[in-house]
C-alpha cells in the first residue's frame, strides 16, 4: 500500500514536471469533490451552501447579462490603481526606514501604530472625507498594501550582509547608486514577499471597501446579493478573486522571483 | 541622511553603568513617543483652528472625554478584554498552523508543489467573505470571529516563514545534517532560528491584519469588543468613539510590538548578527 | 421635452421597502411630473446614504434611524415624506418579525418565552427599536435577554448555526429564515409595537431652494407607491432586478408585508414615531441628547401633494382627524 | 571506522537559467581504506568541493557510485563530519554551542557536551571566545570553530575543505600537529582538501592530485609518524615529496 | 597615489548584549609612504581585518587618527579598493558585472568597462566563467573575482585581506607575480594581509607583524624587483627574511 502510494506520488511528480498545469489543477480536485459531496448530501441547507453547479449557473447568468465583466473590470481598475500607489510609496518608504537610523526612529513607531488600525476602521472617516468614489478605495487599498511592503522591505534591507554595502562603497558607488545596485537587489527576495502579502491583502481590502463604498465591483456583487440572502454570488466572487490572484501570482510574481532571488542563489528552491 | 557605515559595530562607551542604561532607556522611550506627541499637538491645534466639524474629525478633548467615560463605566475595558482574547486565540491558532506549514513548504519541494496552488488561491479571500460559510462550519459567534482572525494572520505568516527557510544558506543546513541533526533537531535548531527574522516580520504584519480582521468580524454576533464599539459608534456618527477605538487598537498593538516582538528580535536575530541593528 | 425636465439625484439602500424609487424611474412616473431622476447607487446602509448626501453626491436620500444620529451630530436634515410607515395609526411594523429556532423554548406568539434567550438584532436600526418594543410588550426588560449585534444579511446563518436563539430583522431575512432554516418559528410579525421610520431626507439649504422639485418628486414616488400597492407581484419582479440575489418567491412574500405600510403621507403619528425613537434610544443611553422633531420634519410639501393629487392616496385609509396635520403643525409629546 | 569507495563518479551541474552544463567531476574512481588520511590537491575549480559534497551526501551525483563503509551514500549523516570551505557556522548559536552541537545531537548531556566543547575550543585556542556569537569573531577564528565543531563529533569519516586557509602560520602548524595527533588516536578516515602542498604532504598517507574533475595522480607519503614540523622541515624526503606534488599541481 | 598615516589608533568593540569590551587594535601607529607595498602578518584575531576596515572607512575608530593622502578618513571611497576576507561578491550580478562594477560607478561606458572586466578576468583565468553568477563558482574562483574586482577599479590605495587564501598554489604564484607587475606599473599604495610568510616577503617592500592589536615589528624587504618565484626560491636572502618573519609570527 505504502509503496503503491509512493509510486503514485512519484508518477504524479513526473507528470507535473512535464505538464505544470496538471500540478495547478490537481490539488483543487479534492477540494471541489468535498464541496460537491457536502452539498449533494445536504449537510447544510442548499440556501446556505450552494453547490458547484449553482455557482457555475450563476456565473453563466452574470456573464450573460454583462454584470460580471463590468464589475470585474471596475474591481481590477481599483486594484491596479491602489496597488500601484501602494508599491510606489511602500518600497521607497521601506528603503528609507531600513537605511536611515533617523527615519527609523521617527517613522517606526508611527508605522506600527497605524498598521494596526485597519482599513475598515478608517472607512467611516474616509468616506466622509473623500466621498464614495475611487479616491476612498484607492486610499484604503494603498493603506493595506503599504504595510507588508514596508515591513518586508525594511527586513530585506537590514538582512543584506554589511560587506555588500562596504564593497560597493569602496568601489565608488555613490549613496544613491547604492540603492539601485546593492540595496534593491539584496532586499529583493523580501520585497517580493512583501509585495505578495501586500497585494494579496489589498485584494481583500478591496472586497471590504466595495461592500461599503462600492456601486460596482466583485465585492459589491457579493454583498449586495448577500443582503438579499443569496450565498451563491459570494462563493462565485471568491472563486473569481482567487483565480485572478492565482494568475497574477504565478504569471507575474513567481517568474520574477525565479529570475532574481533563486537565480542569484539568495533563496534556495 | 542614509547611514551605511558602522551598523554592525558596537558603540563604545554606551551602557557602562546603571545610570547610563537608565538614560538610554529614557532617551529611546522619548524618541519613541516624540512622533506621537507631534501628532497630538497638531491635532489639538489644527482641528479647533480650522473649526473642523466633529462629524468629519473629532476634537482631541472629545476623544479624551470618550476615553475617560469608557474607563469610568468599565465598558472600554470590557471591549478591550473581549477583543484581546479573540485576537490572541485567532493569532495563536494561525501561528500554530502557519509556521509548520511554511517550514514544510520551504523544505520540501513536493509539499510546496502540491500546496502552493490552493494556498495562493485562498490567500486573497477576505475574512468577511468567509463569514457566511465559516459560521456554518465553526459556529456563529466566537467560531466565525476566530476564523476571520485566523484567516488574516495565517497566510502572511506562512509566506514569511517560507521565505525565511529558503534564505538559510544551504551550507548551514548541510552542516547540521552532517553533525547528526535529525528532522526534529533540524527544525528546532536550524530552520526555526534561521527563519526567525522573517517569522517575526510575518507576525508583525499578520497581527496588524488580525486587528483589521477583528474589526470586520466583530460586526457579527456580539455585543462587546472594539470592533463592535466602532460599529455602533459609526451608526450614531460618534466620530470621537471611532477615533478612540482606533487609538486604543494602535496603542495596544504598539505595546505588544515593543514589549514582545522587538525584544525577541533584539535578543535573537540582531544579537546573532543576522540582521543589522536598527 | 426631456430638456426641460429638472434633474435630481437620489440615493437609496438596496432593500424591498425602498423600491418605490426605482419603480417610479422604471415606469416613468417622474417624467410625468417633470423630473429627471437618477438613482445614485444603492448604498450599503442608511449611514452610507446619509454620508453620500453630506458629501454632495445626492440631493435626496431615503433613510431611517441613522438620521437621528446624524442630526444630533450637526447635520441639518429635513424629513419630507415616508417611504415606509403609516400615517393612519400609531404602530406600523409589518415588515419586521421575530424568528426563533425550534427547541429553544421560545413559543410562537409568546413574548415572555424570550426571557434568558440570546437574540440577534442590528444595533442602531429599526430592528433594535422593534425588539425593545417587543420586550416591553412582553413585560420584559432588555436585561432579561442577551442582545447581540448582527447585520441583517447574517441573521439566517446565525439562526441556522444556532449562534443565537432568535433574531429580529426586516424583510427579507425573516421570510428567508422561515423558508430555509428547518423548524424556524415566526414568534411574531409586526404587531404595531412600534412605528416604522423611513423618510425621504434632504439637507435644509437644498430644501429651501427646491420646494417645487420636492413636490414633483413626492408626487412621483406616491404614484409609484400606489402602483406597488396595486401590483405587488410586478413590483416584486422589479425588486429582483434591483436587488441582486433576491429570489422571486422571497420578494413576493416580502412585498406583501411591505405594501401594508407604504404610505408617503405625514401625520402626527410620524412625528410621534420619531420622537418615541429618540426617547427610547436616550433611555438606553445610546444617545445623550434629543432634538426637536418639529425642526426636522417639514410636512408642507407632502401636504401640498396630498391636496393637489388626492387620487394618488385614494386607496389608502384616510388619516383620522385627530392626527391629521396642517402646515405649521407643532407636535407636543 | 569506515572505508570509502568512489567508482566512476560524475557530476554535472545543470544551469537551468543559462541552459548550460558544467561538468565538475568526471568518471572519477578512488579507493580509501578505513582509517586512511588522504590529502587532495588540485587547481581552483577542479571539482574538489563538489567531490566532497557528494561524499557528504549534500548533492546527488550524476553517475557512478559512492559507498562509505560499504553502504551507498544516501544523504548526510553524522558518520561523516564536514568542515566547510565557507565555515557555515550557525549564526544563532554561541561558539560553545556551535561546537557542542554534534554531541547534543547524539544526546550527550549538557554538562558533558560543554566539557567536550571546551576541550576542543582550548585545542583551537578559542577558549576566550566561547560565549561569543560567530559574527563577533575574526575570519580565522570562525574557521577554527568550524574545524573543531566537526572534530568534536568524532565522526568515522572527516571531510575537510581547506580548513586552515584563513589561519595564521603559527596556529596552523599547531592545528596540523593536533590533527595528526587526533587522527593517530582515533583513526578516522580523512579526506583533506588543501592548496598548501606542504600541508598536504605533512598530513596525508597519500596525496591525490585532481585536475579538471579527474584524478591526475596519487602519491603515497611514506614518512614516519608522528610527524612534527621541526623535524620534517629539515627532512629531504619531505622536501622531495613536496616538490613532486607542487610539480603535479603546476602541470594540472 | 596616496600615502597612509596611522597615529595612535585604537578600536574597541563593544558588545551591547554581553556588556563586554573587546579591544581589537590598541594605540597603533604606522606610516606608509605613497606607492609602498606593505605586507601585514600576525596571528588570527590580532586585529588585521579591523585595522583594514578602519582604513577603508567601514567602521569608526575609537581613538587616534587615520589619514589617507593627508585627508582624515571619513568613510569608504573609491580611492581605497578593498578585497574582502569573505569575498563579498554581489550575488545578483554575474562575474563580469561584478568586476565591471567599479568602472561602471566611475561612469565608464558599457563596452569599455566590459573590456576592462574581461581583461582582468583573463588575468585571473576566469574568462570562461564571466557569465555565471557567484553562487555557481568554486570558492577559489569567487575569491579571485573579489581580487580582480578591486584591481579593475585601479584605486590609489589597495587594501587586501588574505586575498589568495583559497587559491591553489599554482594560480596563487601567477596572481602574486601579476600583482607585483601591476603594482610596479601603477604604483598604488598596498596594504596586504596574509598568513603566508613567503607571500608577505615576496610581495612587500616591508612586512609589518602585528600582535594583539599592536605593531610588533617592521621588517624592510630589500629584495630587488621585479621578483619572480623561480629566482627567489633559491635566494638565500629571501629565505632568511622568511625565516625572520616566521620567527616573529611564532613569537607573537
Ligand atoms: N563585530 C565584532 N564584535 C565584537 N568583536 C569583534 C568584532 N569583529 C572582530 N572582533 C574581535 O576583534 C578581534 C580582532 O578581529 P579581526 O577580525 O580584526 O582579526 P584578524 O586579525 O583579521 O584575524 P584573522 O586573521 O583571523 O582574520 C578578535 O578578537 C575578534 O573576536
Ligand atoms: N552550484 C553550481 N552551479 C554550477 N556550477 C557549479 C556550481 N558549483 C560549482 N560549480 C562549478 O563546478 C566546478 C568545480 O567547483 P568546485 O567548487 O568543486 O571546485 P573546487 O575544486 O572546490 O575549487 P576551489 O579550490 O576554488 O574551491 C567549477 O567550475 C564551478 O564553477
Ligand atoms: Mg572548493
Ligand atoms: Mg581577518
Amino acid at each position: 500500500m505504502k509503496t503503491f502510494l509512493l509510486r503514485a506520488w512519484s508518477r504524479y511528480l513526473r507528470l507535473t514536471t512535464r505538464w505544470p498545469s496538471v500540478g495547478t489543477i490537481v490539488p483543487f480536485l479534492p477540494l471541489i469533490a468535498a464541496w460537491w459531496i457536502i452539498t449533494a448530501l445536504h449537510v447544510f441547507p442548499p440556501a446556505f451552501l450552494p453547490g458547484p453547479a449553482d455557482v457555475v449557473r450563476s456565473f453563466g447568468t452574470l456573464v450573460y447579462t454583462g454584470v460580471l465583466p463590468d464589475y470585474l473590470q471596475d474591481s481590477i481598475v481599483r486594484l491596479v490603481v491602489g496597488s500601484f500607489w501602494g508599491i510606489m510609496l511602500g518600497i521607497p518608504l521601506g528603503l528609507l526606514v531600513g537605511l536611515s537610523q533617523r527615519a527609523h526612529k521617527v517613522l517606526w513607531p508611527l508605522l506600527m501604530f497605524f498598521q494596526a488600525i485597519g482599513d475598515i476602521a478608517w472607512l467611516p472617516i474616509l468616506v466622509i472625507w473623500f466621498g464614495y468614489g475611487l479616491t476612498t478605495m484607492t486610499v484604503v487599498i494603498v493603506y493595506t498594501v503599504i504595510f507588508p511592503v514596508i515591513l518586508n522591505t525594511v527586513l530585506g534591507v537590514r538582512s543584506i550582509p554589511i560587506n555588500m554595502h562596504r564593497a560597493a562603497l569602496s568601489l565608488g558607488a555613490s549613496r544613491t547608486r547604492m540603492l539601485w545596485e546593492v540595496v534593491l537587489p539584496g532586499a529583493l527576495p523580501n520585497i517580493m514577499t512583501g509585495l505578495r502579502n501586500g497585494l494579496g491583502y489589498g485584494w481583500r481590502a478591496l472586497i471590504a471597501t466595495e461592500i461599503i463604498v462600492g456601486t460596482s465591483g466583485i465585492g459589491f456583487l457579493m454583498f449586495d446579493a448577500r443582503r438579499a440572502g443569496s450565498v451563491v454570488e459570494i462563493l462565485l466572487g471568491m472563486i473569481i478573486l482567487g483565480t485572478l490572484w492565482y494568475i497574477v501570482d504565478s504569471w507575474i510574481l513567481a517568474p520574477i522571483e525565479r529570475a532574481t532571488g533563486q537565480r542569484w542563489g539568495l533563496v534556495t528552491k | 541622511m542614509l547611514v551605511f557605515t558602522d551598523r554592525g559595530a558596537g558603540r563604545p562607551g554606551a551602557f557602562r553603568s546603571g545610570a547610563a542604561v537608565m538614560r538610554h532607556w529614557v532617551s529611546s522611550s522619548l524618541w519613541f513617543c516624540a512622533p506621537f506627541a507631534v501628532l497630538l499637538v497638531l491635532w489639538a491645534v489644527l482641528v479647533p483652528y480650522f473649526d473642523v466639524n466633529p462629524r468629519l474629525f473629532p476634537h482631541l478633548d472629545a476623544v479624551v472625554q470618550a476615553g475617560l467615560d469608557g474607563i469610568k463605566d468599565g465598558t472600554l475595558i470590557q471591549h478591550i478584554g473581549a477583543s484581546l482574547l479573540r485576537v490572541t486565540v485567532g493569532t495563536l491558532l494561525a501561528l500554530v498552523f502557519a509556521i509548520p506549514l511554511g517550514i514544510a513548504m520551504g523544505v520540501s519541494p513536493a509539499v510546496s508543489g502540491f500546496l502552493t496552488p490552493p494556498f495562493r488561491f485562498f490567500s486573497v479571500l477576505a475574512g468577511i467573505a468567509w463569514i457566511p460559510v465559516a459560521s456554518l462550519w465553526f459556529g456563529y459567534g466566537f467560531g466565525a470571529i476566530t476564523f476571520v482572525i485566523f484567516n488574516a494572520v495565517f497566510f502572511i505568516v506562512t509566506y514569511n516563514t517560507l521565505l525565511g527557510v529558503s534564505t538559510i544558506p544551504l551550507q548551514v543546513r548541510h552542516a547540521a545534517a552532517s553533525l547528526g541533526a535529525g528532522r526534529w533537531a533540524m527544525l528546532t535548531e536550524v530552520l526555526l532560528p534561521g527563519a526567525l527574522p522573517n517569522i517575526v516580520t510575518g507576525i508583525r504584519t499578520g497581527l496588524g491584519f488580525a486587528w483589521r480582521g477583528l474589526i470586520a468580524a466583530e460586526m457579527i454576533a456580539t455585543n462587546v469588543g472594539l470592533g463592535y464599539m466602532l460599529f455602533v459608534a459609526r451608526d450614531f456618527y460618534k466620530t470621537e468613539v471611532i477615533v478612540l477605538g482606533m487609538i486604543v487598537i494602535g496603542v495596544l498593538w504598539l505595546l505588544l510590538d515593543r514589549l514582545l516582538l522587538a525584544p525577541i528580535e533584539r535578543a535573537t536575530s540582531e544579537r546573532w548578527g543576522m540582521v543589522q541593528r536598527a | 421635452q426631456s430638456t426641460n425636465l429638472v434633474k435630481v439625484k437620489v440615493g437609496m439602500v438596496a432593500a424591498v421597502d425602498m423600491l418605490a424609487l426605482p419603480i417610479a424611474v422604471e415606469r416613468g412616473f417622474f417624467e410625468k411630473y417633470g423630473l429627471d431622476v437618477t438613482i445614485a447607487r444603492p448604498y450599503a446602509t442608511g449611514v452610507d446614504a446619509l454620508n453620500a448626501l453630506q458629501a454632495g453626491e445626492t440631493d435626496m436620500v431615503q433613510a431611517g434611524v441613522p438620521a437621528i444620529g446624524a442630526i444630533l451630530r450637526g447635520m441639518d436634515l429635513v424629513f419630507l415624506g415616508n417611504f415606509s410607515g403609516n400615517a393612519t395609526k400609531a404602530g406600523s411594523d409589518a415588515t419586521l418579525a421575530l424568528i426563533a429556532n425550534s427547541g429553544t423554548g421560545i413559543v410562537k406568539g409568546d413574548l415572555k418565552s424570550l426571557k434568558g434567550k440570546k437574540i440577534a438584532t442590528s444595533f442602531g436600526t429599526i430592528n433594535h427599536l422593534y425588539i425593545l418594543g417587543l420586550l416591553e410588550k412582553g413585560g420584559l426588560t432588555p436585561a432579561d435577554v442577551t442582545l447581540v449585534n448582527t447585520p441583517p444579511p447574517e441573521m439566517t446563518v446565525a439562526l441556522l448555526a444556532k449562534g443565537v436563539d432568535a433574531f429580529v430583522a426586516w424583510d427579507p431575512a425573516p421570510v428567508m429564515a422561515m423558508k430555509d432554516v428547518p423548524g424556524a418559528i415566526e414568534v411574531i410579525r409586526g404587531g404595531d409595537v412600534i412605528s416604522y421610520l423611513g423618510f425621504n431626507i434632504a439637507l435644509r439649504p437644498w430644501v429651501e431652494k427646491n420646494g417645487a422639485t420636492i413636490e414633483k418628486f413626492l408626487a412621483g414616488v406616491s404614484e409609484a407607491d400606489q402602483w406597488m400597492r396595486k401590483n405587488p407581484k410586478q413590483a416584486a419582479a422589479i425588486g429582483t432586478r434591483w436587488i441582486p440575489g433576491l429570489k422571486m418567491d422571497v420578494a413576493e412574500a416580502a412585498m406583501q408585508n411591505n405594501i401594508q405600510q407604504v404610505d408617503r403621507r405625514i401625520s402626527a403619528h410620524n412625528y410621534r414615531a420619531l420622537w418615541k425613537a429618540q426617547d427610547t434610544l436616550q433611555r438606553l443611553g445610546v444617545i445623550k441628547t434629543v432634538f426637536d422633531v418639529n425642526k426636522h420634519i417639514e410636512p408642507k410639501f407632502i401636504l401640498n401633494v396630498m391636496q393637489t393629487y388626492p387620487a394618488l392616496f385614494s386607496d389608502l385609509q384616510p388619516i383620522p382627524a385627530d392626527v391629521a396635520i396642517k402646515p405649521g403643525f407643532v407636535f407636543k409629546p | 571506522m569506515k572505508s570509502l569507495t568512489i567508482r566512476n563518479l560524475s557530476k554535472t551541474y545543470f544551469d537551468v537559467h543559462a541552459g548550460a552544463n558544467v561538468t565538475a567531476v568526471r568518471d572519477m574512481s578512488l579507493e580509501v581504506p578505513a582509517g586512511e588520511f588522504v590529502s587532495i590537491v588540485g587547481p581552483s575549480g577542479c571539482g574538489k568541493t563538489t567531490l566532497l559534497n557528494m561524499i557528504a551526501g549534500f548533492i546527488p551525483h550524476t553517475e557512478g557510485e559512492i559507498t562509505v563503509g560499504g553502504q551507498p551514500v544516501k544523504g548526510p549523516g553524522p558518520d561523516r563530519g564536514v568542515v566547510f570551505q565557507s565555515w557555515a557556522l550557525f549564526p544563532w548559536r554561541t561558539v560553545l554551542d556551535n561546537v557542542a552541537f554534534g554531541p547534543k545531537m547524539r544526546g550527550v548531556g549538557r554538562a558533558e557536551r560543554e566539557k567536550i566543547a571546551h576541550d576542543y575550543l582550548a585545542l583551537a585556542k578559542l577558549s576566550h571566545a566561547a560565549g561569543r556569537y560567530p559574527n563577533e569573531l575574526s575570519g580565522g577564528m570562525q574557521q577554527r570553530v568550524g574545524v573543531v565543531r566537526a572534530l568534536a563529533n568524532e565522526p568515522d569519516v572527516l571531510l575537510m575543505d581547506e580548513p586552515f586557509a584563513s589561519v595564521d602560520a603559527q596556529t596552523r602548524m599547531t592545528l596540523q600537529e593536533e590533527l595528526t595527533r587526533i587522527w593517530e588516536q582515533k583513526r578516522p578516515t580523512v579526506i583533506f582538501i588543501t592548496h598548501d602542498v606542504a600541508e598536504a604532504v605533512f598530513l596525508g598517507n597519500r596525496v591525490v592530485a585532481l585536475s579538471k574533475g579527474r584524478v591526475l595522480e596519487e602519491i603515497a607519503v611514506d614518512l614516519p609518524r608522528p610527524r612534527v614540523w621541526d623535524e620534517l622541515n629539515e627532512d629531504g624526503r619531505f622536501k622531495a615529496l613536496c616538490g613532486r606534488v607542487l610539480q603535479l599541481v603546476r602541470s594540472a
